[in-house]
């Protein structure tokens, strides 16, 4: 789903960024430099950030901004994570999340 | 009407079209902006001083042709991309019309592209003359040559070989309808308001017909609005669901209270102070 | 450890870029924070030029309008600190202001505050309104603009306001089709010249239209709209389907006012501007004293109305600290008159009529 | 919409000891009851409390106040036919000791709780741990801890005893304040609402924070005022651990409810003595430390919101039960401190038995308001 990248805009350069290797739900994929997390997913086009706790709906982002908190993640472990906003770092294990999450010793 | 289809009628063009003579005389600027809004860069940046001096911002503007020579620079600058060069000068039938395109791939001169009407309507054929590429206003002008009698219609340009920019049959929709009787049913059920909490329109509507009926009892019997957003997403929903079903005003239904902190942060995170 | 300062300004967006501007050109030290890790907020979205006139940076596009703002700003040195990626978290009774600051937790004193925190964007009901793929208009901006990501192939917008036909040509430009863009009100409510450039790349704008559904397995598949009578009730046999993989929500937004509620201003809800605002003074200072607002969090309005109100409320917070320049009254009127020339035509009737509300003297 | 004319009963306040009072009356028959709430319910402390019940106190009298409440509350959806639910979960409160002294009370608390019935234990801290994996037990030197004490979902309490209530005949009027008491020749006659007159006899002052107010208006001194306390809440958590976990020197309290939130909170006597419910910092500063030292697994729990109601004190920090003196009708169930949510059961079943002239369920003749004036103050050392 490589062409959700846009190359050529009439107003906008887009750098072309480092490439950041990461995994989503035990799949490697492929982001880059400046991407948020949820960003690089949608870049290979996941829209389905998780599934919601209690209705079991599927959820996806919706302000992509830090304000409405649909858009929450495992990251490397760790529940909770706005992905919308978090940036994304090489390596990262990300994982959908249905659940309402645990503190990360617990 | 303009304000009902975005697009202007024959008699409001008609009324801005040039006389005979200085169409013939050579390229000139079609103001095609309709509405008075708060924009002037049309008549700050005309190096000829042609398009007038707004006494008030929101003037609409007005252009002496008998100063425009068509150089196009407000077609450039102007935000609203609603200025157009027109050229009946030439007369071998045809026209041409320069375009602000700011779309990608850009015609090549020479190319042969379809002519388009301001409705979005394919009309015929049309030859790239001029692409005009700008560092400043980055609003490429690109001059298409178009049959005499479509001069007047011509506003916008598709590539051929499928490089459109919009597929056109989306447009089709409002002639072809088609009912899907499955997919009629309002389900209050499948309504989301609180996106944190899955709570349904249905629920709220419940508790509102049992008598909660302030923003801030809805949330205590729901829990809408307790999540991680705060009810910034449900909060204005559930107000407007109030107001709607007892028939107060939204202005006087109160907002629940605006809590720190603005977004959820760790408990560690609040360690770095030391409460002086 | 807490820090004291003479001027917070709560987002570094056009209003919060030109207050902090102004005030640090009058001699303020000056804090901005700016939740991203840029300068300009929404700014930097705007691909389009802007309307106005110079003194707004008419023609300008938005994005390059911040780049020339948040420049101004580093043109002052130390008297202007700027955190980025610093989110206000907390606005407390005693004055002290909370940040995220890269993840830091910092206090703030200030003695005096301009909030500047924008707007956010207003949800819809609809069955199936939580599918993926079912985004916020600043979302899809953000996705195009900020990250260079198409957030889809094929967008229905509902909402014909100046975001959702200005959303809709940079959807365009990113080379994503918009299958038509449904606006429940008779008319087309964004200016007609961004409705002209949006019907000329072919996309259909259904007035007195809504959406009725969407539908889809895990994500957005289609939507059903109806035409809608004056009630806003759906007309019989008028539902038809649309194809598409993102529904673009752009019905408006409310002022994003937390921190002002926090600080106990007194707030109006003023459906002309979006939602609750801040009661304030002809110097945009609130009823708490020492809290001034500028931009979209007084009431939503164009970009260039919150840059001559971020000038405005930068010059009154510098001078109510004793910071007044030879030119503040020639700035002050001036800002007045752009101010009332942005606000006089037949376009800005809503905003005039809710602004009548708002003052608190 | 206006209030009736006349009542048998006016009962003013809408939080829970109002309410509970209200089903209680209006179950043993009383018709013409009253109910005045300025807001809306639950919007004064009830709403911003912790909504834990215990039952390990310190002293006889709380004991056995919050065992009745707890029996109560373990058939409350029944006895009260609540379709929702009150959320009673006995998931226990495990009450941690930061030093030998506290410990040497725990026994004797421990001792005091088993002779009525309570089954409370003293543990040592790694028999604390057992039960709360993620406490740190390098910070406390022994817990007591009791099964059966719990939490409850305030809101859903409170409507469900407003539900009970209402079905029985109790008339409930929302944003309905009430602006005077007439009193005449030593008795009230009415009281004066902001939608009207109601002539009575009988006031049950269950106003909380504004008890103080509402006895002015009739010209009865009521020492109670109010202070603030601050709580926060973190995002929804899969379940971590289940008691309430509390510290009276660490002065703590906190607790994962059902849903999954992690709710706590602590007392600062330098919080302001007035009705503000604005947050402040420094409570969040304070709270978090403890928490991390006690519950340090939960640092990484995001805290999504703070917020502030008020405790309606009185001197010894124990509740007010019983008639006002020198006025004939008006009946205090107020001042209690930071209490009243848990001890809701035991407050409508007593102020019921005192207007009827019953015998009472638990003596709390010496919690009357007169005791300020006769100084013979009743104190519980187990607070927070």
């Amino acid at each position: 789903m490589g062409d959700r990248r846009i190359t050529d805009h009439p107003i906008l350069d887009f750098d072309e960024g480092e490439v950041i290797h990461f995994t989503f739900d035990g799949k490697p994929m492929e982001g880059r430099e400046g991407d948020t997390i949820a960003s690089a997913l949608h870049a290979n086009g996941v829209k389905v950030l998780g599934y919601h706790f209690k209705t079991k709906r599927p959820r996806g982002f919706y302000c992509a901004i830090g304000n409405c908190s649909a858009c929450l993640m495992i990251v490397n472990g760790k529940s909770n994570v706005r992905t919308c906003t978090a940036p994304l770092l090489p390596g990262m294990v990300v994982e959908t999340q249905s659940d309402r999450g645990v503190p990360d010793d617990v | 009407m303009l304000i009902n289809t975005g697009v202007p009628t024959r008699e409001q063009i008609e009324l801005r079209l040039p006389s005979p003579e200085r169409r013939a005389r050579g390229p000139y600027a079609m103001v095609e902006c309709f509405q008075e809004i708060p924009c002037n860069p049309c008549s700050t940046s005309c190096p000829f001083d042609a398009i007038l001096p707004m006494g008030d911002i929101n003037e609409i503007p007005a252009i002496d042709l008998d100063r425009c020579t068509g150089c196009g620079i407000c077609a450039g600058v102007c935000p609203g991309l609603a200025i157009f060069i027109i050229d009946e000068s030439k007369g071998d039938g045809t026209a041409s019309v320069t375009i602000p395109y700011e779309f990608r791939p850009l015609p090549e001169k020479g190319e042969m592209v379809r002519a388009v009407n301001r409705e979005g309507d394919v009309i015929g054929d049309a030859v790239v003359t001029r692409v005009l590429l700008s560092k400043k206003t980055k609003t490429p002008l690109v001059t298409v040559r178009v049959a005499d009698e479509h001069v007047h219609e011509v506003r916008f340009f598709n590539l051929i070989d499928n490089k459109t920019v919009c597929d056109k049959t989306s447009s089709k929709i409002e002639e072809e309808p088609k009912t899907d009787d499955t997919a009629c049913a309002t389900d209050d059920d499948e309504i989301i308001l609180c996106r944190c909490e899955g709570i349904t329109l249905r629920t709220i509507r419940d508790l509102i017909r049992e008598g909660y009926t302030t923003v801030d009892e809805i949330k205590r019997i729901s829990r809408a609005g307790m999540g991680p957003c705060q009810a910034r997403t449900c909060g204005p929903l559930i107000a407007s669901e109030i107001a709607r079903m007892t028939g107060q005003p939204v202005a006087e239904i109160q907002p629940s209270a605006h809590r720190a902190p603005v977004k959820p942060m760790p408990i560690e995170f609040f360690l770095g102070g030391d409460s002086e | 450890m807490m820090y004291k300062i003479d001027l917070v300004v709560i987002g570094g967006g056009p209003a919060g870029l030109m207050a902090a501007n102004t005030a640090a050109e009058a001699g303020a030290e000056v804090l901005l924070l700016e939740r991203d890790g840029h300068l300009g907020g929404q700014l930097v979205k705007q691909t389009h030029k802007f309307f106005g006139s110079e003194k707004q940076h008419a023609s300008v596009r938005g994005i390059d309008i911040s780049t020339m703002l948040g420049d101004r700003l580093d043109s002052f040195g130390d008297r202007a600190t700027v955190w980025k990626n610093a989110t206000a978290i907390g606005f407390y009774e005693d004055g002290v202001i909370t940040v995220d600051h890269d993840g830091v937790y910092k206090k703030v004193k200030p003695k005096r505050v301009v909030v500047a925190t924008g707007a956010s964007e207003k949800f819809l009901s609809f069955p199936n309104n939580d599918l993926p793929g079912i985004y916020g208009a600043g979302a899809v901006q953000t996705m195009m603009n900020v990250y260079g990501i198409r957030p889809g192939h094929r967008v229905l917008m509902i909402g014909a306001g100046n975001i959702g036909l200005i959303v809709s040509y940079q959807l365009m430009q990113a080379g994503v089709s918009v299958a038509a863009i449904v606006e429940g009100l008779p008319k087309i409510g964004g200016y007609a010249v961004h409705a002209g450039k949006v019907r000329r790349a072919g996309v259909p704008i259904l007035t007195s239209h809504t959406i009725l559904r969407a539908d889809g397995q895990e994500s957005v598949e289609r939507a059903t709209i109806a035409r809608i009578d004056r009630t806003w009730n759906a007309i019989p046999e008028t539902e038809r389907t649309i194809e598409c993989d993102v529904i673009c929500i752009s019905v408006g937004l409310t002022p994003l006012a937390e921190l002002l509620w926090q600080a106990g201003c007194e707030m109006r809800y003023i459906p002309a501007l979006g939602g609750s605002v801040p009661l304030r003074n002809d110097c945009l200072e609130t009823t708490v004293k020492g809290v001034y607002v500028a931009g979209d969090v007084t009431g939503i309005e164009e970009a260039s109305a919150a840059m001559v109100e971020g000038h405005l409320a930068g010059l009154e917070a510098a001078a109510s600290l004793g910071f007044k320049s030879d030119s503040y009254d020639a700035e002050r009127k001036d800002c007045m008159e752009q101010l009332t020339a942005l606000r006089s035509g037949p376009t800005a009737e809503k905003i005039r009529t809710g602004l009548a509300c708002t003052a608190c003297l | 919409m206006n209030v009736p004319k006349s009542a048998s009963i006016v009962i003013i306040g809408g939080g829970v000891s109002g309410c509970a009072i209200a089903w209680n009356l209006a179950n043993r028959g009383i018709k013409d009851i009253v109910l005045l709430e300025k807001d809306t319910l639950a919007n004064g402390s009830t709403g911003r409390c912790g909504a834990g019940i215990r039952m390990q106190w310190a002293a006889e009298k709380n004991c056995r106040l919050a065992q009745y409440s707890v029996e109560f509350f373990e058939n409350g959806n029944e006895i009260l036919g609540y379709e929702r639910d009150i959320e009673f979960e006995q998931s226990g409160y495990l009450i941690v000791a930061a030093n030998e002294k506290e410990a040497e009370q725990f026994k004797k608390n421990v001792k005091l709780q088993n002779s009525l019935g309570i089954p409370s234990v003293y543990l040592t801290p790694e028999e604390a741990r057992e039960i709360v994996p993620l406490l740190d037990t390098s910070q406390f030197v022994a817990a007591t801890f009791c099964q059966k004490d719990g939490h409850l979902n305030p809101f859903h309490t409170t409507d469900a005893y407003a539900m009970a209530a209402e079905r029985l005949g109790v008339k409930k009027f929302k944003h309905t304040e009430v602006i005077g008491i007439e009193v005449k020749n030593g008795r009230i006659e009415s009281v004066e609402t902001t939608r009207g007159r109601i002539a009575t006899n009988i006031v049950v002052n269950a106003a909380g924070g504004w008890s103080k107010a509402i006895g002015a208006m009739a010209g009865v001194d009521i020492p109670t005022y109010v202070q603030r306390h601050q709580i926060l809440v973190t995002e929804p958590l899969e379940p971590v651990f289940s008691p309430m976990v509390m510290g009276f020197s660490y002065n703590i309290y906190i607790q994962q409810v059902p849903h999954g939130s992690i709710i706590m909170g602590r007392s600062d006597n330098t919080e302001p003595l007035d009705f503000r419910t604005t947050s402040g910092w420094k409570f969040v500063e304070e709270m978090t430390k403890t928490c991390s030292k006690l519950l340090p697994a939960l640092r990484t729990a995001n805290v999504l919101r703070q917020w502030a109601g008020h405790y309606c004190m009185t001197e010894d920090a124990q509740p007010i039960y019983g008639p006002a003196p020198g006025l004939e009708g008006m009946y205090l169930a107020c001042g209690f401190s930071g209490h009243g949510f848990m001890l809701a059961p035991a407050t409508a079943q007593l102020v019921s038995e005192m207007i009827l002239g019953e015998p009472l369920t638990i003596d709390v003749s010496d919690l009357d308001v007169g005791r300020f004036e006769r100084r013979e103050l009743v104190f519980e050392h187990s607070v927070v």
